[in-house]
């Protein structure tokens, strides 16, 4: 992996001045952070910037010491925690790959920083060089927050992105609301991100299960038709519990569908098989399976071998590569919902699969347009905003409007930090259609003005943002 | 029923069992068991193997539950008592191989002994250090100096010398400072020299003690010059009771246990 | 859905989970009972058997990890799953000798902890290793569709009075049985089985007797890995596959036999089967309306494992089938 | 022991005034273990993440220094369990976990006032370790890990799912705003001048407060009677019973009293994250402690909080570690280093097992001693 460029951005240049390899445990050294051309930091992290006297242009005498503000030396550093081990560790590898992109476009020019964000020049962020550190989330929110607050506390990281699993970016997204450090979500479905656990500091581009169910309900009418009825099944934790509630909703109200009855599974279980029997049994039309990543991989999977396909339709809300990958052809032909594809038809959306494929030789995921939209789009704000200083950064993007990811027109909305923007509709291939990074067909792209709600609606209605110093 | 001991029959009972029956599955291991132990006297219990004996003993100690019978010690049944209540009421055991704090020293498996003793089966004690319990430390002295190995306080027990982990086993039965000490097979696998000097360390417990208890040994020789009544055990019963000179003259036991050779 | 068919259902699909968790049972169980030994890397054993499994009977493209990223992302042999059925067992026996020699040996004198720690140490190597060569991505194991091309063993399949039901589940309970049934033969009826059983009951007491104990004590180990390596075969289409298959499955086969009862193979499916029931029973049964208030079972499904596990604990420390004499 | 000479010399020697004796005796006061854990606690988030040169070679921040005493605090009372009575527990997330939801709940609906949290999580962790002890207590050997494992596996099972209107689910406890300390003295900020260079935040004072007093107890309890049954239990503990012990009530404290480290340190884990993952409950949370303790040397004071200290750096440090280099140089040993870090833990792990049953701080007194051979002459 090329990690050159990388600086572990720490203390003052002093200090390190006489140690060109770091030793790690006396036995051996480590290259991870070779190059000393950083340097400096913004404190210790809990708000004490100690005064920082570096490159002008980030604003640091017209603006407090706040978080990991005001940065020293030339180098600006993001986070990006994404889940190198796990279940999900090929997800975080390709939101990994996306990031990287994105901060060689934003030093470098390329890609979006060229063709869609005027606000960035290719050349860093206000005069700053873009440097990163990542780390390893592992899906599990305790070990995100650990190595978040390294990020922050170690490396001056003055933004952090990174998502996969809802729990983790709640988490991690209130520990940077409470260190003053910007978090742009990535991967994060669950209506909780911008409704109950929302934070001023915390912004998303990702939709939600809210949305999720009004994207789907109009296309599975068209293809099923109305008056049918269903039965649920959902992960009993608060993604699977909103989904399948947002799912009650708009199959009732949008598709004219009946409820037979929705159940609850414990959340990471691996065998559906009673549950599936009931559903079975149930008389309904149509199984929905509301559960993500590997539980979603087990139950769909289970749902075919038990022959569940021949007698019902099946619907799985929200997608993800990992999950397709282990279900296979099992997916075939049930709708859902993607963040993202690289199918879809637009000029920001090719160029950035073309950009993607140049550099790596593969085809970008849905998580890694959410990684790379989210790394240009905190950096944008910065530049409009003329300074880091983080509150400013938050009015930059708060109501912001922008069409230039690939989903149409969007707003980031300013009371709650959820983007209102379209969603992609898709149905699963069958395993021999399958190839590397192309599991879905775009069924459909569902607006954004049939999607949402209002400020004071739903999810949103639990929001409280917090302050921003 | 203590036909052997008329000398002391009106001496009060220390320890009673009555019909004390034990069966694993199908197998009978005590049957009937009834034997009558009283203050100050020394019993030996005798039996080719698998005789019942430690079946007795760990019925005794309330390691195992009696099918069916009583225990009577100091006059109330002790048969629905867990093991630690039966020592604090009185009765020690030492065990058929040196049972000992292996890794503690020598010092301090003394002291664990008193301190049971001392401070009961239980207390809240854990904030207190121990060097404020010099009652404790007191006794462990005493026990130590009454096994002979005061001068070897400081050494970790695993160290010692067989004899000398045995001499420390049976100091620790004694700290508890019993009415009724348990014996079981206290020279097993012992030097000749080491079991002389076991015996001594019997005898002048013995005198100085003044202490009730009961043998179980395979050693006829030990059995007959510390015993004042012995039992013999076959197949799970009873089959004579005496002293030893009595024993020693039961063609009943001769049969059965000696297999007709004359001692 | 008349209360029979759902009766039956909630049977078949307890005696489908149980039976994954007997053969992990059974195993623990004759090593633990025999040789006293604790063996935490159990689930590490299912893991190399689900892995070997479906590297033998599948074709595999793997999209992380080393062997990846070396270029060996082709891997897998593709020669049906009666090959993997067979030959998984051999390999896995052959590991648990291995295992045996090289490790369990030397902690036969040693405490239980010791046992436990280093058990649970070798499970954490394994996984590890596991993850580093082969990625921690889930694969798919996909049900065999035909055994010796004729014999259909995936899909559904209609069943009176239940309706619909997986036909590899059915299979599971079928492998599981004859293979458990096995293993009684041998334990209840050969001379080996004689060492096991005296062996279960009092080890000291066979060594007297003269026997060398050493060689069935060797097999004794291998067995059991083989039927933790077969239940990988077995259960592994069941799920998808991923390094922490192994550790998820550990906890509730040792609880099941705890609940069983150590060293007796009737024990485990005892164990098995209300592990298994338990389960099913409280995914299955409807929702228990008292006036306003709903108390829906299924939430409860894991914890009620659990707390079968603890109440049959209080009520009979030794097991259902334990006997009480050999418990410590 | 009271007389140091008696322990250390087997009895045979009487007062040896030498500096090496004179030493050892001081050692073992308790005022000077606490003193000097005290100063330890002081110096180490400076060392460790501000200190020049060192904290760069050691790449350390504040907030792995805090959790590093909070674990420790946690491996203290597991080897109590675990190092001194020889029982083995594996579903210690319970009390660790358990304790961090209660705080947190507390946090949430009663009051967020730090000691009030400590408080009730200990409380909670006490009183399901008695639960839980008394359960678990039933069997001996293999049985108490596999009932422990089993009963803590319940608890993460009930939060995830029927519980989680109180304890969030899998989002884990969120919402929890921490009071000022006292009302005045906010937790997160730096501590002022001195004592914010050396120790860093008020939080670190708080838990490395907490930290020494653990140790303190942790001293104490060792040379209570405690002390003495627990380590005759582990050596043998039918012995204990046939003294006239009730081990049973002695195993029961034991686990309690390592409930209530578990306890304080899962309280302090809320207070320092502000959160409490549901994975504080997953029997992983309690395998990490086992090998903290044994990697650290079980049944000594300090091994085991050197265990926790090493883990967590491994985690968050070496972890993070791309290339491993020769020192000094660009020659390259390993690529993706970081990602073998739980494998290299579970092989060291395993041989730590297998030869060098007593772990780091073993191995230091090994060390230790053989110098004092060296140094004193005349000990043993």
């Amino acid at each position: 992996m090329a990690r050159n460029n990388k600086s572990l951005n720490r203390r003052d240049v002093l200090k390190a001045a006489g140690v060109s390899t770091v030793g790690i445990a006396g036995l051996a050294g480590c290259s991870g952070g070779g190059g000393e051309q950083g340097g400096g930091d913004g404190g210790t992290g809990s708000g004490e910037g100690s005064g920082g006297d570096g490159g002008g242009g980030g604003g640091s005498e017209d603006y407090p010491a706040l978080g990991n503000f005001p940065i020293d030396g030339n180098t600006a550093t993001y986070g990006f925690n994404v889940p190198q081990s796990g279940p999900y560790a090929s997800e975080g590898q390709d939101e990994l790959r996306a990031y990287q992109l994105a901060v060689k476009h934003l030093n470098e020019g390329g890609g979006w920083v060229d063709s869609q964000f005027d606000d960035l020049s290719g050349d860093g962020v206000l005069g700053y060089q873009i440097d990163y550190v990542d780390g390893d989330t592992a899906t599990d929110a305790d070990t995100a927050r650990q190595s978040a607050s390294r990020m922050i506390q170690r490396d001056g990281a003055i933004m952090v992105s990174g998502g996969s699993s809802s729990a983790v970016a709640i988490a991690v997204q209130g520990l940077c609301q409470n260190e003053n450090v910007l978090f742009m979500a990535c991967l994060t479905h669950s209506n909780d991100t911008t409704g109950k656990d929302c934070a001023r500091y915390g912004f998303r581009e990702m939709f939600n299960a809210y949305m999720t169910g009004q994207a789907l309900a109009p296309v599975v009418k068209e293809a099923y038709g109305e008056g049918l009825k269903f039965y649920q099944l959902y992960a009993d934790y608060s993604w699977g519990q909103t989904q399948q509630a947002s799912m009650k909703k708009f199959m009732t109200e949008v598709a004219g569908w009946e409820q037979v009855k929705s159940v609850a599974t414990p959340l990471g279980t691996s065998d559906y098989q009673s549950y599936l029997s009931e559903a079975a049994n149930s008389g309904a039309d149509v199984l929905i399976l509301n559960h993500y990543g590997l539980d979603g991989a087990n139950s769909v999977q289970q749902a075919i071998d038990a022959g569940i396909d021949s007698d019902m339709e099946i619907l799985v809300p929200l997608y993800n590569r990992p999950m397709a990958e282990a279900a296979g052809g099992a997916i075939e032909g049930i709708y859902g919902t993607v963040a993202w594809d690289s199918q879809i038809d637009n000029e920001p959306s090719k160029q950035f699969t073309q950009a993607f494929r140049d550099e790596y030789d593969r085809t970008p995921s849905g998580p890694a347009q959410l990684a790379y939209a989210q790394t240009l789009q905190y950096s944008a704000a910065a530049e409009r905003a003329g300074t880091f200083y983080p509150p400013e950064v938050i009015k930059q993007l708060e109501g912001y409007e922008y069409s230039n990811i690939g989903m149409g027109s969007e707003t980031m909305r300013a009371c709650d930090h959820q983007a209102q923007r379209d969603v992609p509709v898709v149905q699963g291939l069958s395993a021999s259609e399958q190839s590397q990074g192309q599991y879905f067909k775009i069924v459909n792209i569902t607006s954004r003005d049939e999607l949402g709600y209002a400020c004071d609606e739903g999810p949103a209605a639990e929001c409280e943002l917090g302050p921003a110093k | 029923m203590s036909s052997g001991s008329e000398s002391r029959s009106d001496a009060p009972s220390l320890l009673e069992t009555r019909g004390l029956v034990k069966e694993f599955g199908g197998l009978v291991a005590t049957d009937d068991v009834s034997i009558d132990v009283k203050r100050g006297e020394r019993v030996s219990v005798i039996g080719p193997n698998g005789a019942g004996k430690s079946t007795l003993i760990n019925l005794i100690t309330r390691r195992l539950d009696p099918t069916a019978g009583d225990i009577v010690f100091k006059g109330d049944s002790i048969v629905n008592l867990k093991p630690h209540q039966v020592v604090q009421r009185g009765i020690s055991k030492s065990f058929q191989t040196a049972s000992i704090f292996p890794d503690l020293t020598v010092m301090e498996n003394a002291e664990i002994a008193a301190l049971a003793a001392e401070n009961g089966e239980f207390g809240f004690n854990f904030l207190t250090h121990r060097d404020k319990l010099t009652s404790v430390h007191e006794l462990a002295e005493n026990t130590l100096e009454s096994v002979g190995l005061l001068s070897r306080a400081g050494t970790t027990a695993a160290d010692l010398p067989y004899g000398d982990k045995r001499r420390l086993e049976i100091g620790i039965a004694l700290a508890a400072e019993p009415d009724l000490l348990l014996m079981d097979e206290p020279t097993a696998g012992m030097s000749p020299e080491e079991t002389q000097a076991t015996v001594d360390l019997i005898e002048e417990v013995k005198e100085e003690l003044g202490l009730t208890f009961v043998l179980v040994e395979h050693d006829m020789e030990i059995v007959f010059s510390v015993s004042d009544r012995i039992v013999v055990l076959n197949r799970g019963r009873v089959i004579a009771e005496g002293t030893p000179d009595e024993i020693r003259g039961n063609p009943d036991v001769q049969e059965a246990y000696l297999g007709g050779v004359e001692l | 859905m008349s209360i029979l068919s759902e009766l039956m259902v909630i049977l078949l699909n307890g005696l489908q989970q149980g039976a994954i968790y007997v053969l992990l049972a059974v195993g623990l169980s004759i090593i633990l009972g025999t040789l006293k030994f604790v063996n935490f890397a159990h689930g590490a054993l299912y893991l190399i058997g689900t892995y070997a499994g479906l590297f033998i009977a599948l074709d595999v493209t793997l999209s992380s990890g080393k062997l990846q990223e070396w270029g060996y992302a082709d891997i897998g042999l593709g020669w049906g799953f009666l090959a993997a059925l067979i030959l998984v067992p051999m390999l896995v026996f052959a590991i648990g000798l291995l295992m045996e020699r090289l490790l369990a040996r030397s902690f036969y004198d040693r405490p239980d902890t010791d046992q436990i720690l280093v058990t649970f140490g070798l499970a954490i190597v394994v996984q590890e290793l596991f993850r580093v060569l082969f990625g921690s991505n889930s694969l798919p194991f996909n049900q065999p569709e035909y055994i010796l091309s004729v014999i259909p063993v995936s899909g559904p399949m209609t069943l009176p009075i239940v309706g619909q039901f997986p036909r590899w589940r059915l299979w599971v309970i079928g492998i599981t049985a004859v293979l458990v049934g096995l293993v009684y033969l041998l334990v209840e009826h050969t001379d080996f089985g004689l060492v096991v059983r005296a062996g279960t009951r009092d080890a000291e007491m066979v060594r007297l007797l003269g026997i060398k104990i050493s060689r069935p004590y060797l097999v004794v180990f291998g067995i059991g890995a083989a039927l933790a390596g077969v239940a990988g075969v077995v259960g592994g289409p069941l799920n998808v596959v991923n390094p922490t298959v192994g550790m998820d499955i550990l906890v509730p086969a040792f609880l099941t036999v705890v609940i069983g009862g150590v060293g007796t193979i009737a024990g485990a499916v005892v164990g098995g089967l209300v592990i298994g029931l338990t389960q099913a029973a409280l995914i299955g049964l409807p929702a228990l309306t008292i006036g306003s208030f709903t108390l829906n079972f299924s939430p409860w499904a894991q914890v009620g494992l659990y707390a079968i596990a603890a109440i049959i604990l209080l009520v009979r420390p030794q097991g259902i089938l334990g006997d009480e004499e050999v418990a410590p | 022991m009271s007389d140091p000479n008696t322990t250390s010399d087997g009895g045979t020697v009487v007062a040896d005034e030498s500096l090496v004796s004179r030493w050892e005796r001081i050692r073992e006061r308790e005022a000077t273990v606490v003193g000097l854990t005290a100063i330890a606690v002081a110096l180490f988030p400076w060392l460790f993440a501000r200190a020049p040169v060192v904290s760069d070679v050691l790449l350390g921040y504040q907030s792995l220094a805090t959790l590093i005493l909070i674990w420790g605090i946690f491996a203290v009372g597991f080897d109590l369990l675990l190092g001194y009575t020889g029982l083995l527990s594996f579903g210690h997330a319970a009390f660790w976990g358990g304790a961090a939801y209660a705080a947190g709940v507390v946090a949430n609906n009663v009051s967020a006032d730090p000691i009030v949290m400590v408080v009730s999580g200990t409380l909670f962790a006490v009183l399901l370790a008695w639960l839980l002890g008394f359960l678990s207590l039933r069997r001996g050997g293999i049985y108490f890990s596999i009932l422990t494992l089993a009963f803590a596996q319940m608890l993460y099972y009930m939060s995830a799912a029927p519980l989680a209107f109180l304890t969030g689910g899998e989002n884990g406890l969120t919402g929890i705003t921490v009071t000022p300390l006292f009302g005045l003295f906010h937790l997160e900020s730096d501590l002022p001048t001195f004592a914010g260079e050396l120790l860093g935040t008020w939080l670190y004072l708080f838990v490395g407060v907490f930290a020494v007093l653990a140790v303190a107890a942790a001293y104490r309890i060792l040379n209570s009677p405690y002390g003495m049954v627990f380590r005759a239990i582990r050596e043998n503990e039918q012995r204990a019973e046939f003294v006239g012990l009730n081990v049973w009530r002695y195993k029961l404290m034991a686990f309690i009293i390592s409930g209530a480290f578990a306890g304080v340190a899962g309280s302090l884990f809320t207070i320092h994250g502000s959160y409490v993952p549901l994975q504080s409950l997953y029997w992983t949370e309690s395998g990490e402690i086992v090998i903290m303790s044994v990697l650290g040397g079980t049944a000594s004071l300090f091994g085991p909080i050197i265990g926790a200290g090493l883990y967590l750096y491994v985690e968050n440090i070496v972890s993070g570690v791309q290339q491993l280099t020769v020192p000094f140089t660009d020659i390259v040993l390993v690529n993706d280093f970081g990602t073998y870090w739980h494998l290299l833990l579970g092989l060291v792990f395993v041989v730590v097992i297998w030869v060098a049953p007593r772990g780091i701080w073993g191995a230091i007194s090994d060390v230790r001693e053989f110098v004092w051979d060296r140094v004193g002459g005349d000990r043993r």
